[in-house]
């Protein structure tokens, strides 16, 4: 394509020659980034791991804050330098829906760690597109289940964020729920004050709170529900799963949980033992699904995918035991539903500890 | 829409919107001193609100306090946050006149031009928690919503009787602070003679200048109430919401804007009005419908009271005269 | 000498204004300022009371050098102007106006005798006490000025065309007023196109012409010169 | 810095160029014109410094090139209204908002709109608005949005507009989020059309990939909407706004039907970002609304005063600036915001007038300036 | 009758940049066409205005004729401008209605009673400060062009131009005999050159290109007429003209209003000058506290006792 660099795009130039980058598009700062940050370490550290003569392989990082309308000139611009083969992400749903079809256009191949979204496989499907993540219809089927069956809810208020993630999800929630849920209520981004919120909780008096969203609103809708004296269990989806919840939201987020389509990652384990070593923190959200993203393209380059062409035939086929699951991608590029585990992880003392695994 | 939900409990909402609305209605008051004597929307406000609420964590932080502490801790932490608070507040306002405007005042320049300057003084405020501060302390500071202790506890206060409406403490001092510091800077500028000059500047300040005021004294005392207010938000915030973050300022900035055009931009009880006004109407709606509805019913009030009264509820203070 | 100005010269951007002005107000005098349209004299003014700085020369009031002085420090001192174009501040009432005059003041009682003596030479301000000032007439806000700037008790007063949009009865008491506080021991500086009415009435008087100073001598001296006559008195 | 811009002015390139002959004049901007159409092809050095996609996570130039355009005709659009008419628009990107709404609303075939009018006519799946009639709608839409704003709220004065219209942007935004079954709410349309063109390489003409025919493409509408905006601006119409600018009442009393030169700034303005939105969404092929928050017309209204409001060449430069800048400097990541904060700051602190003001503009500000800096001894 | 004007003018079809000449001219090209004179132009039907309690206007009757040069003198506040508000539009009267031309006006939007013929000057003068001297007077001019935001902006109405508007380039001249020239292009041009005439009329073309805001006043109340008669206004009302005015800049604006009374336009003056108003005028009204007290020719009036005690003062010879 035209618009390359001058670092001349070896597109066709196969066989010997072997030097890839691999881009990884996310919310690297910005509010939510400890919910990204993680799985994109995840993939350096499967990158640094990798053991490969032949080839020189880079792992180049975009910041997109999770903003689609910054996501796509970064697309547009992988899409064009033939030397990224693939990449990891989107992070979030919202970029990951504006992009797959720019890269589905330069046949980049994508292997997202964590877009969620049901429509992202279900609609307007791609080739390139693959997630190691199950989508929100199970996901929402999972938290219903957790919420009816572990907590014994028979009145869930359900609220969202009026966004891209949080209303469907939501939606899903509430599907699965049917007569146990007793209000739905949304919010918006940014917003601070509850009250109204808060007030239509207090006359429906459930027992127990799904939230559809991200940290920065869910800290101080807790807060101000455990103002109000609203003791119900608090539930939120993967969009909480992140460090600096438990910071955000203080003593009034003790016992709230969050749930997660990726399992616990043992503390004793070796890639545990490795992150810890490597950035100084336990793995975090998404940790070992980034990790697994990455080991997908370094697996189809050790396999001799030396093209944009041959790295997706080669994804598409894939399968495998990974970090987090067993990996396989259908038709759509998800993963089997019968290799998926949900968990409920529970905040104590600001860390989100394994709670329970439930089944959607 | 469910307006059963509204009427059912009408006064619980409408306590919520004057809540709300009180800490719209004292960081208006800052867009209100300064586009009453310069003319110019100062886009930097928001984030000295924003600065004042850090400065609250920062207090507690060094104190060490948090929640749960003895009523004495209590109410100390709280007056010195206030303090605190005040002074960084009017600190960044009076900063950012000398830093940014006052360079453009001295070159004559065109409105727009504060307007942008402004919008400039404000990203840098904001990227200086968000980004700055982080690269050299690391957090606190940073994106991400930080928790700011409760260190003075919900209580419920009493009941009133009849219509069955708790009253928290919070509530009494945001409600009861609010409405005080407007009264007091309300009779500041209408009845004493430095008030009197802040007006006659805001008229002509040339004239102003043959009467014996000191231009430059006015401004930088507008900018120091303005940003003392905001930083009296900052706290009463800080009480009700216990948490803070970098861009914590755009929104409420964006509100209190709102609130001074709708009360009569200029005119310090035209903030009071509006403040409330805006607040009260943003938790109807929310009742009613969502809270995704919100700021569009709030912009629809203002579209369309200005119809009607086109220089707000209260009108601009300052008449105009014609040919 | 109260006053004193030494080669003022002030600019406009690129158009000069005055080109080194010279002149000097002693205690207790009526001096007026002749002049064209676009003579200086507003300039010369504006320069004295310090709403314009100067690009070189000097200013001296009561022997202290005031150049370097804002407008308010210099009217802390005693040096009033009333500028042209009235300048009243349309926004606040009448009542409200005369207290800017008095701004700078903390005697209540003899604020309070100003008050009766504005009033006493305006009746009209006193019907319209409540009135807000942008609503006046013309030349309502014209006596408004002149009253405002007397509440300052000023030790010199400068007047920028006081009698401009006067009723003919109303510019006979005008000058009868400089007259009055005159005699009550303020000095005026008084710029004026009707030159006739000024020159009888001053003790001395200059002529401006293009930023320049071109005459200067007693009122009656002037009034008889007869170049004067003829571009300003109107006779040949 | 100060050096550069004395040499500048001692060239006197301004009046040099006002003098030359007009042919020397006509083949000088033709040069430019055939400058700007092979700039995405720019790999002569040392000039080839200014592609953004020379570092490692640099972003695609040609594209990079389009978004400018773009901004360009949004930022000439907005310029009639500011600039020109002396209206505050906080909420301009309500329009662009509009633009890119209708072209993805009735273009897509699987907008719910256009759903709905497959199974009410039946049409068959893949039918929808062709992209050539999607044009005059997204005008038309953004045109109407323009005036029914602008009828109720022009009467307001000076900064009261200002915030009736930043309210109307968000009120578009938050309207295109929350009704889902008619925008699809959060998750945005895809699916948005493209201009026909013949297939090339087995892709589309306009496609995401090529962005450099994107790239002509607006540069072409943009190049047509300044020759249409200087003629308003030497016309009769133009100077109807000017003395609006000075004085609203004078102005009527003199026979200027100001309200109705007023709504025609603000009709002018508004589908003019309708087109450029139109032109973003269908690049983009995807369209939702967090892609037009109130920061944006923030930016807009940037872009006009910085480079000097008033000037058409102004809203340009402000517009590639604004632009260009944080894509050339992308290696800067987190540190951009603050940065541009801090240039925005400078700029108009060292150049109030804005980068190139108009030359009424400069005059203007030459003689406010020397009158402030002699108007007290000490501000 | 601006398309009159614009083929009248011996000017146009030149681009070459207009030169600064002495006024010699008769200005003929100026003149407008009006009806018979001596009709009643203007009348002010028993006119009220009231301000909360202040009445600025009582049932105030008066009519002004075609062709005459009226004065409206009376003592500061008996509302006089008020009456040019109420007759501009600024201000919808209370009670009674004003008539121009047989039609009722007040009521009418400003800009449309300016399209009727009626142009003022302001007592604090209001020009567009931004913009030069020349700028101004164009404004005035555009009220009577027809050129539409559209036809600005794709230039596609086109006249039939005369001999003297065609370009000199052959080519052009053959494109414009076939295509026409857009009306634009046309008014633009002869906007201009009537606007240095106008400029030349009231004598300040030598500063044509200045930027109003920094001309002297004197400049700037002459150019304040300039504007207001480019309007071409059957009726111009000036209020207070000579104020700041030296009595040898009064003798020349006694004379301009006279010129501008032989164009065509009928005057309506207000003006605390009596020298002024005595000599300019054909009739006078006189008012106080919003009502009339008197009218009549400039001796009965001066003559007039009520008008000596409310008014004139004691008679004052000379100024
Ligand atoms: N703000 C200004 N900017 C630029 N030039 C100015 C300004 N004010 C005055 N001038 C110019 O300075 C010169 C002197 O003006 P000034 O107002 O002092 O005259 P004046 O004698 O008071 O005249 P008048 O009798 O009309 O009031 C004039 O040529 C005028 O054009
Ligand atoms: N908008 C208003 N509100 C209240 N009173 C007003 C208003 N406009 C004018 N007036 C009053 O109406 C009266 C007439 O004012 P007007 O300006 O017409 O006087 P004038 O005859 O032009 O006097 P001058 O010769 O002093 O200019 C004045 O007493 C004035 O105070
Ligand atoms: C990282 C996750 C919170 C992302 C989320 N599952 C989404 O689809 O947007
Ligand atoms: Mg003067
Ligand atoms: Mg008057």
């Amino acid at each position: 394509a035209c618009g390359t660099t001058d670092t001349d795009g070896g597109g066709d130039a196969s066989g010997e020659d072997c030097n890839f980058k691999i881009g990884v598009m996310g919310a690297l700062s910005g509010a939510n980034a400890s919910i990204v940050l993680p799985s994109v370490d995840g993939a350096e550290l499967a990158l640094k791991q990798w053991e490969n003569d032949e080839c020189e392989v880079t792992m180049e990082k975009f910041d997109t804050e999770g903003d689609p309308a910054k996501a796509t000139p970064v697309a547009t611009q992988i899409a064009g330098d033939e030397t990224f083969i693939g990449v990891m992400g989107g992070a979030f749903s919202g970029e990951t829906r504006a992009t797959k079809s720019i890269y589905a256009d330069a046949g980049v191949t994508m292997v997202s760690q964590s877009a969620t979204a049901t429509d992202l496989t279900q609609e307007d499907q791609v080739d390139v597109f693959h997630r190691l993540v199950p989508y929100d219809d199970y996901q929402g089927a999972a938290i219903a289940n957790y919420l009816t069956d572990e907590l014994g809810a028979s009145k869930v208020f359900v609220v969202d964020n009026s966004e891209a993630y949080g209303e469907p999800l939501a939606d899903r929630v509430e599907e699965t729920l049917g007569n146990a849920m007793t209000q739905r209520d949304k919010t918006e981004v940014g917003q601070t004050d509850f009250a109204p919120t808060i007030s239509k909780m207090e006359s429906a008096q459930p027992d127990a709170v799904f939230y559809g969203g991200y940290i920065a609103e869910a800290a101080p809708l807790l807060k101000q529900m455990r103002d109000a004296g609203i003791d119900a269990p608090f539930v939120g989806g993967d969009g909480l799963y992140g460090a600096d919840f438990g910071n955000a939201v203080g003593p009034a987020g003790e016992g709230a949980v969050v749930m997660c389509p990726c399992a616990p990652i043992a503390e004793d384990s070796t890639f545990a033992a490795d992150f810890e070593e490597e950035f100084g923190a336990a793995p975090g959200a998404y940790a070992a699904e980034g990790y697994d993203a990455m080991s997908v393209f370094l697996a189809a380059l050790d396999d001799g995918a030396r093209t944009r062409e041959e790295m997706e035939e080669f994804v598409d086929g894939y399968t495998g035991e990974g970090l987090s699951k067993e990996i396989a991608f259908d038709e759509n590029g998800d993963v089997p539903k019968e290799n998926v585990s949900y968990w409920a992880y529970k905040n104590e003392g600001g860390t989100l500890v394994p709670e329970v695994e439930v089944k959607p | 829409m469910d307006f059963d939900a509204l009427f059912s409990g009408l006064d619980r909402h409408t306590l919520d919107g004057i809540t709300r609305g009180s800490i719209y209605a004292l960081v208006a008051l800052g867009y209100t001193m300064v586009y009453g004597v310069m003319k110019l929307i100062n886009f930097a406000h928001s984030e000295v609100f924003m600065v004042g609420t850090w400065t609250v964590l920062g207090v507690y932080t060094v104190l060490g306090v948090s929640a749960g502490a003895g009523l004495a801790a209590v109410i100390g932490a709280t007056l010195l946050a206030l303090i605190a608070a005040m002074l960084a507040s009017a600190g960044t306002a009076l900063a950012v006149e000398r830093i940014a405007y006052r360079p453009l005042r001295k070159k004559g320049a065109p409105p727009l031009i504060f307007l942008i300057t402004g919008i400039g003084c404000s990203m840098v405020l904001v990227e200086t928690f968000g980004q700055v501060l982080r690269f050299f302390f690391g957090p606190p500071f940073g994106r991400v919503t930080v928790n700011i202790p409760s260190v003075l506890q919900t209580r419920d206060l009493f009941t009133i009787p009849g219509v069955d409406l708790t009253i928290t403490n919070t509530r009494v001092i945001i409600i009861v602070g609010a409405i005080v510091m407007m009264l007091a800077l309300d009779t500041f500028v209408n009845k004493s003679r430095l008030g009197r000059g802040v007006r006659a500047v805001a008229q002509d300040p040339d004239t102003a200048s043959l009467m014996g005021v000191n231009q430059n004294r006015v401004i930088m005392l507008v900018f120091v109430l303005g940003g003392a207010m905001a930083g009296v938000a900052a706290l009463l915030y800080t009480i009700q919401y216990d948490i803070t973050k970098f861009d914590i300022g755009f929104i409420i900035g964006l509100k209190a804007f709102t609130a001074a055009v709708l009360g009569g931009i200029g005119n310090l009880r035209g903030a009071l009005v509006g403040g409330l006004l805006l607040g009260i109407a943003e938790v109807y709606a929310s009742t009613i419908w969502s809270s995704e509805w919100a700021n569009v019913t709030a912009f629809v009030v203002l579209v369309v009271v200005l119809m009607f009264r086109p220089t707000g509820l209260l009108g601009e203070s300052l008449g105009k005269a014609r040919a | 000498m109260l006053l004193e100005m030494n080669d003022a010269v002030l600019n406009y951007g690129k158009i000069q204004a005055l080109h080194g002005i010279s002149l000097e107000v002693g205690e207790g005098e009526v001096v007026a300022l002749i002049g064209a349209n676009g003579a200086g004299k507003t300039s010369t003014m504006r320069a004295l009371s310090g709403v314009r700085g100067l690009s070189s020369g000097s200013v001296l009031f009561d022997g202290e050098d005031v150049t370097k002085l804002r407008a308010d420090q210099r009217l802390r001192k005693g040096l009033v102007l009333c500028p042209e174009g009235r300048g009243i501040f349309p926004g606040m009432t009448v009542t409200e106006n005369l207290n800017m005059g008095a701004y700078t003041r903390k005697d209540k009682e003899a604020m309070d005798e100003d008050y009766e003596r504005v009033f006493g030479l305006f009746p009209r301000l006193l019907e319209r006490k409540k009135q807000v000032a942008g609503t006046l007439s013309g030349g309502e806000q014209q006596m408004l000025a002149i009253g405002r700037s007397l509440m300052s008790r000023p030790k010199l007063l400068m007047l920028d065309e006081p009698s401009m949009g006067l009723a003919p009865m109303l510019i006979q008491q005008i000058f009868d007023i400089i007259t009055e506080i005159c005699a009550q021991g303020t000095t005026i500086l008084v710029v004026e196109q009707n030159a006739k009415q000024a020159l009888s009435r001053a003790d001395r008087a200059y002529v401006l012409e293009t930023g320049r100073i071109v005459k200067g001598g007693t009122g009656a001296e002037l009034l008889d010169d007869p170049t004067v006559r003829e571009a300003y008195l109107g006779v040949a | 810095m100060s050096q550069i811009l004395d040499t500048y002015r001692g060239l006197k390139l301004r009046d040099r160029l006002a003098e030359a002959p007009n042919w020397v004049r006509k083949i000088g901007m033709l040069l430019v014109i055939a400058f700007a159409f092979y700039l995405p092809f720019l790999n002569i050095l040392p000039f080839a410094y200014i592609r953004t996609d020379l570092s490692a996570r640099g972003s695609d130039w040609a594209s990079v090139l389009f978004l400018i355009v773009v901004y360009m005709i949004a930022a000439v659009g907005l310029n009639v209204v500011i600039g020109f008419a002396g209206l505050l628009d906080l909420g301009y990107v309500g329009f662009y908002a509009l633009g890119a709404y209708s072209v993805a609303l009735f273009g897509s075939p699987s907008s719910p709109v256009v759903e709905a009018l497959q199974s009410r006519l039946g049409l068959g799946e893949e039918w929808a608005v062709p992209f050539a009639m999607c044009i005059p709608i997204a005008i038309a839409m953004s045109l109407v949005a323009g005036v029914i704003l602008g009828a109720p709220t022009l009467r307001l004065r000076g900064d009261y507009l200002a915030i009736v219209t930043l309210g109307f942007g968000e009120i578009i935004r938050i309207t295109a989020r929350n009704l889902d079954n008619v925008t699809n709410g959060a998750t945005g349309i895809s699916g948005v059309p493209v201009p026909p063109g013949p297939e090339i390489g087995g892709r589309p003409f306009f496609n995401t990939i090529d962005a450099e025919r994107w790239y002509w493409f607006a540069l072409t509408i943009l190049i047509l909407i300044i020759f249409l905006a200087f003629r308003l601006e030497h016309s009769r119409v133009g100077r109807a706004w000017l003395a609006i600018r000075e004085d609203e009442d004078a102005a009527a009393i003199m026979g200027v039907a100001a309200f109705k030169f007023k709504l025609w700034a603000f009709a002018i303005g508004a589908s003019v970002g309708g087109l450029a939105g139109l032109l973003f969404g269908s690049k983009q092929q995807y369209v939702e609304p967090n892609a037009f928050m109130v920061q944006l017309s923030f930016l807009f209204v940037a872009m006009v005063v910085i480079g000097g409001s008033g000037n058409i060449y102004g809203a340009l430069l402000g517009a590639f600036l604004l632009t260009y800048l944080p894509e050339r400097f992308r290696e800067f990541q987190e540190w951009r915001p603050f940065a541009f904060g801090v240039a925005l700051v400078l700029v108009m602190i060292l150049r109030p007038q804005g980068l190139v003001p108009s030359r009424r503009r400069a005059r203007e500000f030459e003689d406010r300036k020397t009158e402030a800096q002699e108007a007290a001894v000490d501000v | 009758m601006s398309d009159q004007t614009i083929q009248n003018d011996p000017e146009t079809g030149s681009d070459a940049p207009l030169t600064v000449a002495p006024d010699t001219s008769d200005h003929e090209a100026l003149s407008i066409e009006v009806g018979p004179e001596g009709e009643t132009l203007l009348e002010i039907d028993h006119v009220t205005l009231r301000f909360g309690g202040v009445v600025a206007l009582n049932d105030v009757h008066f009519s002004i004729k075609r062709g005459e040069i009226l004065g409206l003198i009376g003592p500061n506040g008996a509302g006089k401008t008020t009456c040019f508000n109420v007759m501009t539009g600024v201000y919808t009267p209370t009670a009674g209605e004003v008539r121009f031309n047989g039609q009722v006006i007040s009521g009418t939007k400003p800009h449309k009673i300016n399209q009727l013929g009626i142009a003022r000057t302001f007592q604090n003068i209001r020009l567009f400060p931004e913009m030069s001297a020349l700028e101004n007077v164009m404004v005035g001019c555009d009220a009577r062009h027809k050129t539409s935001v559209l036809g600005a902006l794709f230039r596609a109405y086109r006249v039939r131009p005369s001999e003297d508007d065609l370009p000199d380039n052959p080519l052009k001249r053959s494109l414009a005999k076939v295509f026409g020239i857009s009306r634009h292009t046309l008014e633009e041009r002869s906007g201009r050159v009537r606007s240095m005439e106008l400029l030349k009329f009231v004598g300040i073309a030598d500063r044509a290109h200045e930027l109003s805001r920094n001309l002297p006043y004197g400049y700037q109340r002459r150019l304040e007429i300039a504007r207001a008669l480019a309007t071409q206004p059957e009726l111009l009302c000036l209020d207070e003209p000579a104020a700041g005015f030296n009595p040898a800049e009064k003798e020349d604006l006694m004379d301009l209003i006279r010129r501008i009374r032989d164009l065509g336009h009928t005057v309506l003056v207000i003006e605390h000058d009596m020298k002024l108003v005595l000599g300019v005028t054909d009739r006078i009204v006189v008012l106080e506290f919003g009502q009339k007290i008197a009218e009549g020719t400039p001796e009965a009036v001066a003559r007039n006792p009520k008008v000596i005690a409310a008014y004139l003062g004691e008679p004052d010879d000379a100024a």
